[in-house]
């Protein structure tokens, strides 16, 4: 039969989308009988390849169902058809073996094609699906809950359990009404299916399975070896998202979001000025300036010094980036308490901050575990920290006074954020004099005179180029064919792509007949690789045809 | 000539076989040897044992050495057949000295000897003269040259066991062997690497029918994991489980025709080797075990039909939806 | 109506037991319509008093209902009947203040006994029972989801959603293939009740709450609160579980049983020598001298050391106490990284270990965490480290050869960890000259001569004392009235335990007329406190009673 | 005497009020004053305003130049209503000097005037004094004596607003007022704090019965949630919410009889006042307002009845299942 797989949406690895088979239209991630979809599956005798076969074997015995729509891909061998399905085989092996899950994975990602569906066979089931749609799979089918089924283990999202410790009530599914352990066994992967595309569609999925991880230790070992992969996890990680990170488990602070952020501030960022720096306690409100306490602090400031936020996960939010995702959408438990490893990565970020941007003073205008990183990362830079918080109370007004009086007789600036963000956003150092931000807290852009540059992103915080902003930016180039984008611009349009670019970046995309502002539908590798979806959210579009 | 100081072989044991409808007691002994002159069989645990490097004359007088500990150790007036393995083939002149066939036959004249080796070493002449040597008269075929043919099917022998020959080897073999007065029995291995549950169940049934014309005797052997082994490496990544037991019942109650088919069920019950849930290992195991001895293939089928175990279902399962895309389903 | 409450198991504060109202057996914790029970609370009007209410205004406005078997209760006011139900009023308020919850939760447990059932009003979702459930609390109502649906929202484990954004096929239960919201949202709290009674009948609670509470920063931030909570934590921490302790958060290592072991190991336990001790690795494998690498340990050190496994979340192992729960029963997710939180606890330990246990000699035969946290403690007390391992592999030939030469001269010695074990348990320096173990791995006992005195539970490695056994021990009794144990010791029976009594403890019973042994199925303060339930499981009895 | 230098008052501001039928221009005036003698009142955000420890001459001279910056900065020709409040009582002879009475009659004589006070400070003689004072024949009763009774329940009265004085204190006082030819304006506290939202409604409904035979006038005041109050403590605690604005059209809705029932809803739509899900509340505002202008029962009906909004059947479900024991049950 002949199934289509189109990718709607992404959350980092993961996908959402549509798998068509004749007239029906399949939600994914999801379950189904891929057999019954490709049924040559089902005639191949004898052909097992394991994952860790070597080349040698891969090349002898690798041999594909008859059925082009669906390839069987190995990590020493891609090939995957556009449009149909890649079959990472014999993936349910490497559910005890995290490490191996991890390398395999990273393998499988450089050498199969983005844009078919990935099925891992036989290995999903209600308490591992969240996992297995976050590592990039998109099919599942149910063999793995038909065997707990013929195993007599009822499936949960914790986990399997014999079917005589259930009790009555437990689960009130068609399949428990019935009698049926196999209908609720599959019906509980379909609901942990539903869910999972819940949280792809809300781009809450690292959420969902920092939490669905946590009963399976291998879950939380391959979670952990992803993160340490930082290169595969960043290249998925969109530039911005439209809900807030919720840093609420230990996992979260090594997030490639986290990561991106501080390096870029480390590496792309450049502070407006170099004699004095505050730094600042973070506030529960986002963006900080809107919260009481940091409006106490900007007052007392008063241009004299550069602002710097020092908070958990994020390490160092100047104050230009305050807005921009994720500075102005995290959470975090607040205990009060930031634990070791959280002090040691957070110091570690702003050592290396005051290293890439020595300040001719820097005061420390901060209490417990942000008091503790600035100490740590000050001795580290071997610099000398002003204190100026009493009694451990940043906003109480001797400790104000005390902030004021060090900085008495400091020069005031007053600098817009513009060449803050971007730098942090383009990577690139652009002369901003004369551009100034203006309009409603809802609507607000960056003028230079009566001209538009960048509107701002009243989300995310990105700085959305008009053309004449683009002018002063050089890179986020998106190359296109000789064709005038209608609507978006799709993959196969493609012929290149800043390697910096990821999904939700602004692009600027350009073609011998054509130039088009827009956003990111993907990372540049995948607009490069893939042959079709969405590359670019086109917004405006100039065409540069000549008179023939 | 060496010493004949007693050396104690690799391993010796007694036990029970049966043999043209009678039980025989029997002797098992593995001679330590020059080793295996191939040594590529993927699911070998042997193929590192051997006297490596030694001169045929060291061989000789090691091998020896070990037949005396046997002569010592063993009342061989009470043995009635004798099963010879080495870790590679007994056959081989350079792994066994020739010499030593002739000691061999001296020692176990009158009994019914079976000797294992690859198809390669097996031809007319010594064969002959070996049935020659051991024959008294007790039985009509005192010799049985036994080879690990392991499956009929030529690309499952290459890709999964890494054999070295082919089924037309086998059988070419056999015809020297029965034709120097020999028998020939044929080892089959069920459940090689690669193989789906199921396709391991019909690669054997189907192996068992294509050997049948041209065996005396056939054992099937359930894989177990070795140490040191490709397949042990396997099994750590989880990419092979050995077969069911139900899957051996499920064989042995196929069988139909004359040849009688053996199975020794080693390591039965634990996970390196053939094993089901854990709950009915132990009997099922037995059951095996008796009809090594009776070849009562009714007792087989009132084994799998009525023992009711959860795991069955599972067994069943894993038969009907295993693929080669997809296996092993379970550990 | 007449309702009874029975606790039939714990699992820290948390409980599993009976609500029968007539002839209806509800198993808790569980949902029910609790005005329908005690149909007087809904008579009660102007009577709201805020737990955040002060002594005066309680003392003034606290009325209770005209049925004497609930009880509504106030950190200010305990009373609970025995039997019945602790109302905890407008305990919903308090879900999103984390810290006035943890506070809140202390007072009430102070003042509230222990043997009604908590009744929590209006609070109960499925996104949050669990939590509920872990804090000690029985019963709930349907207000909390009926209010979602009067709302319009759909109620899952992950939170509560607008009902449009539910795909359909998400949930196939009664309630939603009715197309009733309201039949759905029950059920799901009913089915999320019944998750959380599985896992505390498996003593699981804590690792399924440390998964669930993930999307909720309120509920990390009061689980770890909880754990900052040691005396009241402790206090309900069982001596030990039927299950593996998972290791899988951050907050693992909070747990109260891994703070008390480490106490014990501290202030309880002495070493069998005090000239050498060797440090180990831990090991998968548990206990840990079952593993390959430890049987090399243990071949190589020839007793020439005393052995101490240093092991995370635990700290420190010495070899006799391997067996015990926690110690022989944790897992962990193995990254071979740990994290600098991890190594500063376990650093913390280990120093408090050195101090409390001085060595002549400490050889550290470590490599990676654990050898930065002997590094880390060693510099701490001042100590010199011998370091043995050689290219960070402790099981290479040249590491254990390294090991076996810095122990060469030192004085073999073969000690029974018997001694080690009674500190351990039973707080109390036993002289163990004569006394030996024996016995097959799942039926070990120390004997004295041909007399028993401990046998040891081969499911947690407690010593179970004979009564010739706590001729030895001088604590963990359990006083009773003057009676003769039929069967268990029923909390009224008690008038006194040693407060270090927790439950799973074995403990001596002694009353005027019988001794018996046993084991506790309550901890100390709630065995005096209890009106009701099952304070001693009883073993053997010896009667007293003299002829009259 | 003291300077007359104007002084701007704590609030005024000038607006439409519905009386006897017709609708003034009215202007509404917050004098600071020597602060409120009483001051325990539960949610009163204004009980720290004032002059404390002045002396009366002081503030004498402090609300005159009061009066006398609201008679620069406002047209009074065209104001038909005057209503006088103070951060307590304007009739407590502590906190306003009764000369300051003597200026308020003067500057608005022959306007309706109302005055704002607890039921202690009213006595006969002094009342009839500012009647007489008042009237110049426009209007038949020229003052109403205002008065914060809140509820009529005296047990809620002294639990949830501390108010210290009874049902009783303000019939006498209102007789006392009504003998010396002045009006009576009851204000009505729509949950307080420690109610359900049915109390508080049917609390409020019971209350304009009780009242109505004491008052020519009757205010319901939504509860709002005040800085540095009590209330604002247990709101930020979550233990109080204000009352849905669905709860004030349920409360206007039954209104019968020939009372006037006045109420404006200050805060309305913000999570400090009366409020609903934020979706429903500006229209809701509006009516409300449009109410209180009209005194048109039918309007308020309509609009319980026919405006949907998903937050009615969360306040349907609020009013039926919020209990003394598990409130609020929303914020």
């Amino acid at each position: 039969m002949t199934a289509f797989f189109e990718v709607k949406s992404r959350d980092g690895m993961a996908r959402a989308g549509t798998f068509t088979v004749g007239e029906a239209v399949s939600q994914t991630p999801t379950a189904l009988d891929v057999e019954a979809v490709y049924s040559s599956l089902a005639a191949m005798v004898h052909a097992n390849v394991p994952l860790t076969a070597d080349q040698v074997f891969v090349d002898e015995y690798l041999v594909q169902p008859e059925e082009e729509e669906v390839r069987i891909v190995h990590p020493l061998r891609g090939e995957a058809g556009a449009g149909g399905c890649a079959l990472v085989a014999n993936w349910q092996t490497m559910l005890e073996r995290p490490r191996d899950y991890v390398a395999t994975l990273a393998a499988l990602r450089e050498a199969v094609p983005p844009d078919a569906a990935w099925y891992a066979p036989a290995a999903a089931l209600p308490s591992n699906v969240p996992f297995l749609v976050y590592t990039g799979f998109d099919l599942f089918d149910f063999v793995g809950v038909d065997l707990m089924t013929a195993r007599g283990l009822f499936c949960t999202p914790e986990g399997e359990i014999p079917v005589a410790e259930v009790e009555e009530g437990t689960c009130r599914c068609a399949g428990c009404e019935a009698g049926d352990l196999g209908l609720h066994n599959r019906l509980a992967l379909l609901s942990a299916c539903a869910t999972a595309r819940r949280f792809v569609g809300k781009e809450q999925l690292r959420e969902l399975v920092e939490m669905r991880c946590r009963l399976d230790a291998n879950q939380v070992t391959a979670l952990r070896l992803i993160d340490q992969e930082y290169t595969m996890a960043e290249a998925a990680a969109p530039a911005a998202r439209p809900c807030r990170l919720l840093a609420n488990a230990g996992e979260s602070m090594e997030r490639a979001e986290v990561k991106r952020f501080a390096a870029r501030v480390v590496e792309r960022y450049v502070p407006p000025r170099d004699d004095v720096a505050v730094l600042l306690p973070c506030s529960a409100r986002k963006p900080y300036s809107t919260s009481q306490s940091h409006q106490k602090f900007v007052r007392t400031v008063d241009g004299r010094a550069h602002e710097v936020i020092i908070t958990s996960p994020l390490g160092v939010v100047p104050r230009e980036l305050e807005g921009v995702y994720p500075a102005g959408h995290y959470d975090v438990p607040v205990t009060g308490y930031w634990d070791r490893e959280e002090c040691g990565l957070l110091a570690g970020f702003l050592t290396d901050y005051l290293k890439a941007h020595p300040y001719g003073r820097v005061i420390a205008h901060l209490e417990g575990g942000a008091l503790e990183v600035a100490r740590t990362a000050a001795a580290a830079c071997g610099i000398e920290l002003q204190e100026t918080v009493v009694a451990g109370r940043p906003t109480a007004p001797a400790s104000l006074a005390a902030l004021d009086e060090a900085l008495a007789g400091e020069r005031k600036i007053r600098s817009t954020p513009v060449a803050g963000m971007l730098a942090w956003q383009f990577d690139e150092q652009v002369e901003t004099k004369g551009m100034q931000v203006k309009g409603k807290p809802w609507r607000r852009a960056v003028f230079k005179g009566k001209t538009i540059l960048f509107n701002i992103d009243p989300e995310t915080g990105l700085y959305k180029p008009t053309f004449n902003g683009w002018e002063h930016l050089h890179g986020y180039r998106v190359e296109i064919d000789d064709f005038v984008p209608r609507g978006d611009v799709l993959a196969p349009g493609v012929t290149g792509a800043d390697p910096r670019i990821r999904a939700g970046d602004e692009v600027l995309v350009v073609g011998p007949s054509a130039m088009a502002t827009g956003r990111a539908a993907m990372g540049a590798a995948e607009m490069v690789g893939a042959r079709r979806g969405v590359a670019v959210k086109v917004r405006k579009v100039k065409s540069l045809q000549h008179e023939s | 000539m060496v010493s004949m100081e007693p050396i104690k072989p690799l391993a010796a044991w007694k036990g029970k076989d049966r043999y043209e409808g009678s039980v025989l007691d029997s002797l098992t002994v593995i001679f330590k040897s020059g080793g295996c002159s191939y040594r590529r069989c993927l699911m070998c645990g042997y193929r590192f044992e051997g006297y490596f490097g030694a001169s045929p004359e060291e061989i000789l007088a090691q091998m020896r050495g070990q037949l005396a500990w046997v002569e010592e150790h063993f009342d061989l007036a009470s043995v009635q057949m004798v099963k010879i393995f080495t870790s590679g083939s007994f056959l081989d002149p350079v792994e066994v000295p020739p010499a030593f066939r002739e000691d061999v036959c001296r020692a176990f004249a009158g009994k019914v000897v079976v000797v294992e080796t690859r198809p390669e070493y097996v031809e007319e002449e010594g064969t002959a003269a070996m049935v020659a040597a051991l024959d008294t008269g007790a039985y009509e075929t005192p010799l049985h040259i036994a080879v690990g043919l392991e499956t009929t099917d030529d690309a499952i022998r290459e890709k999964s066991i890494r054999k070295g020959f082919t089924f037309a080897d086998f059988i070419a073999a056999s015809r020297r062997a029965q034709a120097a007065g020999a028998g020939v029995k044929g080892y089959l291995l069920l459940k090689p690497m690669f193989l789906t549950e199921k396709e391991a169940v019909e690669d054997m049934k189907k192996s068992i029918r294509e050997v049948t014309p041209y065996c005396g005797m056939i054992s099937m052997n359930a894989c177990t994991v070795q140490r040191g082994t490709e397949l042990e490496k396997a099994w750590k990544e989880r990419t092979y489980r050995p077969p069911y037991l139900w899957s051996i019942l499920e064989v042995l109650a196929d069988i139909s025709g004359d040849v009688p088919v053996f199975c020794d069920p080693v390591g039965g019950g634990a996970t390196r080797g053939p094993h089901n849930c854990g709950t009915c290992d132990r009997e099922l195991v037995q059951g095996i075990n008796d009809f090594a001895l009776t070849g009562d293939v009714e007792l087989v089928r009132a084994l799998l039909d009525e023992v009711e175990c959860g795991c069955k279902k599972e067994w069943e399962y894993v038969m009907e939806h295993e693929r080669p895309w997809c296996m092993p389903l379970t550990r």
